[in-house]
């Protein structure tokens, strides 16, 4: 049996964590936005849990599930932030959401 | 002895001015009188008191310096509330308390008619007390003191009339004039503080001849002789005593001619020490004073008011007293002193009945004929005339001798200066013949006088009388190869004097009698003799009597050159610089911010994917910065 | 009892007892004029039991708060401090007395802010710690925002923001010197201090004496102010409410030069003999400056203000002389200018009272209708431009002549001030004053009692001045001649002139004591 | 090798998804390629002996975070992107630019990177990965940020209530 080495989980994980930033800078959507951060989370996840093996030891682990719940949090703020400005009768575009503009 | 004296009759004017000027409503007539001369009469008697005490003690003893308090200890400078009595001060509080006296009585009614009988005389009486502190001070600060409060006094004075602007200008005038001369004072105490370390008139004399370089002591005695030209209105700081005049008429007689303008001669005589230790300086206010006197005299020609023609004789009159001074006469110039203060005194309230007899009136061209209606201002103006003018036996005859004397044993300097006072002599007793002459003879002014020239009662007339007698003898005290009281009785604090030779008392006796005698013939050719005269040959010096009358221009050249720079200085740096440059020094601060926050707001575009791309952006630099510092 | 400690909590006691929702103003005024009066009380005691001979702080009260950080609660007093607490507490006294007598709006919280000012100025003048003295420096800009925001006239806005920003600029850099100067000193002798008193002989190098007492300099520069820092000042003296303006001018503006003589001059002795010409001719040319605006300002205000820019000059001088009798003068004339430049605001508001606006040229021969005021004016003009015989006067000679002594041109073109002060004032006495009247409603111009009771206090000390100086002089010798002292020695002075010991620390070299001799002796080969 | 295969199979699957998550203009057909990539970092976790944690990945990213998501996509409608154009779209190169970048320097760090065993094929591990040995793990060591995390949730949950409460109130509702 031979396994995978941990530098291809970790050329996963910067690969995914690359698409991810990408959909940040792209993307106009809010509700998309946080689907590209998904992405991100997931990525590092990759990394959290490659690591844990590598070192045999099951605290990568439980940084990634505290990331899990982490990210279930986030995704619940913006989702709700996401529908709050949609009532404002908002277009949904975060170029819109200025007012921090200097 | 008794210092206490001293300081009974320096606190009297003050005790009696403040009471006045602290009297909660304006004090009935009668008080004020009382409050105003009595003090000035008694400290009069009470320095003739001190005066016959210091008659008794021997000459050694006549030297007291009397501390009261420490007033301060500074650094290892002490100074202390102190007086001098001494016999020059002793000499000078008999003048102005005994001046004073009189012209207080003779204010009493002249003053009759004025709304601030009060002030008029509780400023008055603050003069004496300044005066006095000037004469009595036994150091340079509060001699400083006192010549800064004798000009506060005099601007209070000469602005009496205060709703009157050009009495207002006038007194302004004055006192920033004499402020000048207080700061070169207070500078030349700093060379004596420095290089000395004390004020106290002893220990400075004691220590100026091995103290002091001769560079710091003539500085020393050219500061202080600038004090004195300021105050005593000396060529060029005596633009400000003509138009002192602008005050009532007994305040001229009393500052403006008899006591405080001849501060600056008490000055260098007091400070004799200073200026035998600095011939330079000496000569210099020798000059100064024969500049002045001949200046001021033939402006004296010219002049048109009354009480101008007075105060540019006064000017003239102290120059004589200061060139005596420089030349080291002082005996001479503290005799004139006194002299002149009897009969510029006397003429000042003759010639004040007459401007109180025609309500006001001081153009010599609204006068003529009033010798038949006031006849004691007649004569009285006609014995100071005489005196000042040096007509022999007058005490002017004397005093002004003295000097011209002494000038002539002085060195190739003194002949020269001697030439130019006796010149001016002429020119004095011409101008004061003119002024005698228009006054009192001759056709009245066209029209009439619309008030009748009244008499004056008791309280001015005799003031006058008493003055007329003094001017008339006081020069006996003192006669060439006969006897010389003033200058024994100042001896203790001026030295032995060398007494003119036979041969100088001899020319000048002949030559004043001589200039005397063409000066008021002249006057009285063209003045007198026939009326037309006068406007034809006016004609003909028209633009040497413009100078003349404008005082060669001194005024204007001060105000362009001087006055309206510093003006325009102050204009530009509040009109422009400030509000320019130190605000503008702020707003540039401030818009250098702002406008870097505006720069810096062009990144801050509120839209959150730029600010992912920075941040990304700043990711990769710092990871490049790594890179490239751990592999280099 | 711990009296300056009390002297300063008193008045912040009182103002803390104010800002209690629901004071009445009858209240308000009794606990104000009670704490203030309390206050002074005990400042004149201080001032009567003080050793006038004694150079160093006395009265200390030292409480260690934080001593691994070196923060204590240290205030004392010395020779020259207790005249400045006199000062400050009479003052504040009188502006709350008339505050009292003509309230403005919202009296209570006036009061209160004044109180407040008073503490922190008189913290100020009493401080010992430099963090002390920081604290209250910056304290002091708290009660004086609000007074000026909320009570002030037309553009009070705009005014409050340049003075407090302004300020607020120097005094950031005087704080960064502060922890330098406590760090780099620790560096030198090993003890981490903030006290004055103990950094004062601490051997700093030429180089960090200087940078230290620049970051202190711009501090005191801008709230004193010199030229050309005075950019806050007209329109803060313009804006603020009378009686602000009176205690800016008389108090508050010490605070710069009780810095320079308290902390700069003594502590670094070689950085101020560096800045002493820069800092003289700067104090210079504020003297003509100020003396050639006040001449042209067009109102009465603007014309005492500047006039207040040409004194402070002459105080800076004669810090700078590094001369004992300059030292000794400067202190006096601190004094002198609080009472003069207080006075002349009380007139320049017994005068805004019948006058429609603050211009100079739009008034006139109030003396006729006002005689009393007239007089009292007249005075305080004098005082103004130091006429001799005058409390001015004799600041300003004895300032002088410690400079003549080193810098002969400097206090020669000083004398150009005094001159100026006389065109200046005379043009504001006599404008006002004389001539023709007009313009001006004299009857409601005229003292009255209140007047009588603000300003004769203010008028019998100038007096007394003027009469014994040595009464305040006398106790500053000491103490200023200790604080000179080190600076004397940087600039090089004649020895004679020095009269104060100047321990460096660390000695230049210690000397092994007896005793102290390395245990094992050198083996000679 | 099976492993090798099912890695590759896993790891095209996610990085495909990825992308269409990231190109995708219809919101819905995102999240579906999202559920991909999710499942697919399961098998991952599976793969790196973190059972649980695929599991709980494909309970709570797949199960609960999506469904939220496409209740949210259901509820706003299927909108299409404002139809104003994209300011910043000139710029889009610098994104790529950046990112390409940002994994470079990542990869170059990992080409350079001496970790033992990085190009390794993996040790045998011990029960890393088990409900149990997770349960340990996080009572044992981890119960501080446990129960933050925890707080975190809560707080989540309140705050989620609060925008949607003020979210009715703005419809006019209570």
């Amino acid at each position: 049996m031979s396994g995978v080495p941990l530098i291809w989980y970790l050329l996963l994980s910067f690969g995914l964590f690359g698409l991810g930033l990408l959909g940040v800078m792209r993307r106009r959507n809010p509700l998309l936005m946080l689907l590209a951060v998904e992405l991100m989370l997931n990525s590092a996840n990759i990394a959290l849990v490659g690591f844990a093996r590598h070192w045999d030891n099951t605290d990568g682990q439980i940084f990634a599930l505290v990331v899990m719940a982490v990210a279930a949090a986030e995704v619940v703020i913006g989702l709700g932030l996401v529908v709050a400005v949609f009532r404002q009768r908002l277009a949904l575009n975060v170029d819109e959401m200025s007012s921090l503009k200097g | 002895m008794e210092p206490a004296l001293a300081w009974i009759v320096l606190g009297l004017p003050l005790l009696g001015a403040a009471t006045l000027a602290a009297w909660p409503t304006e004090p009935p007539r009668s008080m004020t009188r009382v409050l105003g001369v009595g003090p000035i009469a008694l400290g009069f008697l009470l320095s003739a008191w001190l005066y016959v005490q210091m008659l008794g003690e021997s000459s050694d003893d006549r030297l007291v310096a009397s501390r009261v308090w420490e007033w301060i200890e500074i650094g290892d400078l002490t100074i202390d509330v102190a007086l001098q009595i001494d016999p020059l001060s002793v000499m000078m509080m008999l003048i102005i308390t005994g001046v004073g006296s009189l012209i207080f009585l003779y204010s009493t009614e002249y003053m009759e008619h004025d709304r601030d009988y009060r002030r008029f005389f509780a400023e008055m009486g603050f003069f004496v007390f300044s005066m006095l502190l000037l004469v009595l001070a036994a150091n340079f600060l509060f001699l400083i003191v006192g010549w800064a409060l004798v000009g506060l006094a005099s601007y209070l004075l000469i602005g009496f009339y205060y709703e009157k602007p050009p009495a207002v200008a006038a007194a302004k005038k004055a006192f920033i004039i004499n402020v000048i001369g207080d700061i070169a004072m207070v500078i030349g105490a700093f060379i004596l503080i420095v290089e000395l370390g004390t004020l106290d008139y002893a220990l400075v004399f004691e220590a100026a001849p091995d103290g002091l370089s001769r560079g710091a002591v003539e500085a020393v005695t050219i500061l202080l002789f600038v004090g004195a030209a300021a105050k005593s209105a000396q060529v060029p700081l005596h633009t400000w005593l003509p138009d002192a005049m602008e005050g009532p008429t007994p305040v001229s007689a009393l500052i403006h001619a008899a006591t405080m303008v001849t501060a600056g001669v008490y000055l260098v005589v007091r400070t004799h020490e200073l200026y035998e230790l600095a011939p330079f300086a000496s000569d210099l206010v020798a000059i100064t004073g024969a500049v002045t006197l001949f200046l001021a005299a033939t402006i004296a020609m010219v002049q048109v008011d009354v009480k101008r023609v007075l105060a540019w004789s006064t000017v003239s009159q102290i120059g004589y007293m200061i060139m005596a001074a420089g030349l080291g006469a002082y005996g001479a110039a503290m005799f004139h002193l006194m002299t002149h203060a009897f009969f510029k005194a006397l003429l000042f309230l003759s010639i004040g009945i007459v401007i109180h007899g025609l309500a006001g009136e001081q153009s010599l061209d609204r006068m003529g004929g009033l010798g038949r209606h006031l006849k004691l201002a007649y004569v009285a103006t006609a014995i100071g005339v005489l005196a000042i003018s040096g007509v022999p036996g007058t005490s002017g005859f004397f005093s002004k001798d003295e000097i011209l004397a002494s000038a002539w044993d002085a060195g190739d300097l003194g002949r020269a200066l001697w030439v130019v006072g006796a010149l001016a002599a002429g020119i004095t007793a011409f101008y004061m013949f003119r002024l005698l002459l228009r006054t009192f003879y001759g056709p009245e002014p066209g029209g009439g006088y619309g008030v009748h020239p009244h008499r004056s009662r008791w309280p001015m007339t005799v003031p006058v009388a008493v003055l007329a007698v003094l001017s008339l003898f006081g020069g006996w005290i003192q006669v060439p190869s006969g006897w010389s009281w003033i200058t024994d009785w100042l001896e203790p604090v001026i030295g032995p004097e060398s007494i003119p030779g036979q041969q100088a008392e001899g020319v000048t006796l002949v030559a004043s009698i001589a200039v005397v005698a063409i000066g008021a013939g002249v006057a009285w050719w063209i003045f007198a003799a026939d009326p037309g005269r006068r406007s034809r040959l006016a004609g003909r010096f028209a633009a040497t009597r413009r100078l003349l009358e404008d005082g060669y221009r001194f005024d204007p050249v001060y105000q362009q050159a001087l006055v309206q720079p510093s003006r325009d200085l102050g204009d530009y740096l509040y009109g422009r610089f400030e509000p320019d440059f130190i605000q503008g020094m702020l707003k540039g601060a401030v818009s250098l911010v702002r406008g870097g926050a505006i720069a810096l707001r062009a990144a801050q575009d509120g839209l959150v994917r730029t600010y992912a791309f920075v941040m990304v952006a700043g990711v990769v630099s710092l990871g490049a910065l790594l890179a490239w510092v751990v592999t280099r | 009892m711990p009296m300056v400690t009390a002297i300063i909590l008193l008045p912040l006691a009182a103002a803390l007892a104010l800002a209690i929702p629901g004071t009445s103003r009858p209240q308000a005024r009794m606990t104000a004029l009670l704490a203030a009066g309390l206050t002074l009380a005990m400042v004149i005691s201080l001032t009567v039991r003080l050793d006038r001979d004694a150079a160093g702080l006395q009265f200390v009260d030292r409480h260690s708060w934080v001593s691994e950080a070196g923060l204590q609660w240290a205030v004392g007093v010395d020779g020259i401090s207790i005249w400045l607490l006199l000062l400050t507490a009479g003052i504040f006294m009188l502006a709350l007395i008339a505050t009292a007598w003509r309230p403005p709006e919202r009296e209570v919280g006036f009061l209160a802010a004044m109180l407040a000012g008073e503490a922190s100025l008189l913290g100020l003048f009493a401080a010992a710690d430099l963090v002390i003295f920081y604290v209250f420096w910056e304290a002091m800009l708290v009660p004086f925002f609000f007074l000026i925001a909320i009570w002030g006239g037309e553009g009070r806005g705009p005014a409050t923001i340049k003075f407090i920003i302004y300020t607020m600029v120097g005094s950031v850099p005087m704080l960064v010197a502060i922890l330098a100067t406590a760090f780099v000193a620790q560096d030198i002798t090993g003890q981490f201090t903030f006290d004055i008193s103990e950094l004062r002989g601490v051997s700093f190098s030429e180089a960090e004496s200087t940078w230290l007492f620049a970051g202190f300099v711009l501090a005191f520069a801008i709230k004193l102010p010199i030229w050309p820092f005075h950019g806050w000042l007209p329109d803060a003296y313009r804006a603020a409410p009378l009686i602000v303006t009176a205690v800016l001018a008389a108090v508050m503006s010490k605070a710069g030069v009780y810095g320079l003589i308290r902390v700069g001059v003594p502590t670094f002795p070689d950085g101020a003999a560096n800045f002493a010409i820069v800092l003289s001719v700067l104090a210079l040319i504020g003297i003509v400056y100020g003396s050639l605006m006040a001449w042209r300002a067009p109102t009465m205000r603007m014309l005492v203000a500047y006039s207040s820019l040409a004194h402070l000059g002459f105080i800076v001088l004669g810090i700078m002389a590094f001369d004992i009798q300059a030292g000794q003068g400067a202190v006096l004339q601190m004094v002198n200018h609080g009472l003069v430049v207080a006075a002349a605001f009380v007139i320049v508001g017994l005068i805004n009272r019948g006058t429609a606006g603050d211009h100079i040229d739009r008034i006139g021969g109030i003396a006729s209708g006002a005689p009393r005021l007239a007089a009292v004016f007249l005075i305080v003009a004098l005082a103004a431009l130091a006429i001799p015989g005058s409390n001015s006067f004799v600041g300003e000679f004895f300032i002088l002549t410690g400079v003549f002594r080193h810098h002969l041109w400097l206090a020669v073109l000083a004398t150009i001030g005094i001159l100026l002060a006389a065109v200046y004032m005379l043009r504001l006495y006599q404008t006002a004053m004389n001539g023709p009247a007009f313009g001006a409603n004299a009857r409601a111009i005229e003292l009255r009692t209140l007047d009588y009771v603000v300003l004769s206090p203010l008028l019998a000390a100038m007096l007394a001045i003027a009469l014994w100086p040595a009464g305040i002089v006398g106790s500053t010798r000491a103490p200023v001649a200790k604080a000179v002292a080190p600076a004397q020695v940087a600039a090089e002075r004649p020895t004679d002139q020095i009269e104060a010991p100047v321990v460096p620390n660390p000695p230049p070299r210690a000397l092994p004591l007896p005793g102290d001799e390395p245990e094992v002796a050198e083996v000679s080969p | 090798m099976a492993e090798q295969v099912v890695f590759v199979i896993a790891a095209a699957g996610a990085l495909i998804s990825g992308v269409l998550v990231v190109t995708l203009e219809n919101a819905f057909r995102a999240t579906v390629a999202l559920i991909v990539t999710l499942v697919s970092v399961a098998v991952i976790f599976l793969l790196l002996a973190a059972p649980f944690v695929a599991v709980i990945q494909i309970i709570v990213y797949a199960g609960a975070i999506v469904v939220l998501f496409l209740f949210v996509i259901a509820y706003l409608g299927e909108r299409s992107p404002p139809g104003m154009e994209d300011r910043l779209a000139p710029y889009q190169p610098f994104a790529w630019i950046v990112v390409i970048a940002l994994v470079g320097q990542a990869g170059i760090m990992l080409a350079n990177s001496d970790l033992p065993g990085l190009r390794d094929e993996p040790q045998a591990t011990g029960d890393i990965g088990s409900p149990e040995a997770v349960g340990r793990a996080f009572i044992d060591d981890y119960i501080v940020p446990f129960e933050a995390t925890s707080a975190i949730l809560l707080v989540a949950a309140i705050a989620a209530v609060l925008l949607a409460k003020r979210a009715i109130k703005f419809e006019g509702g209570r």
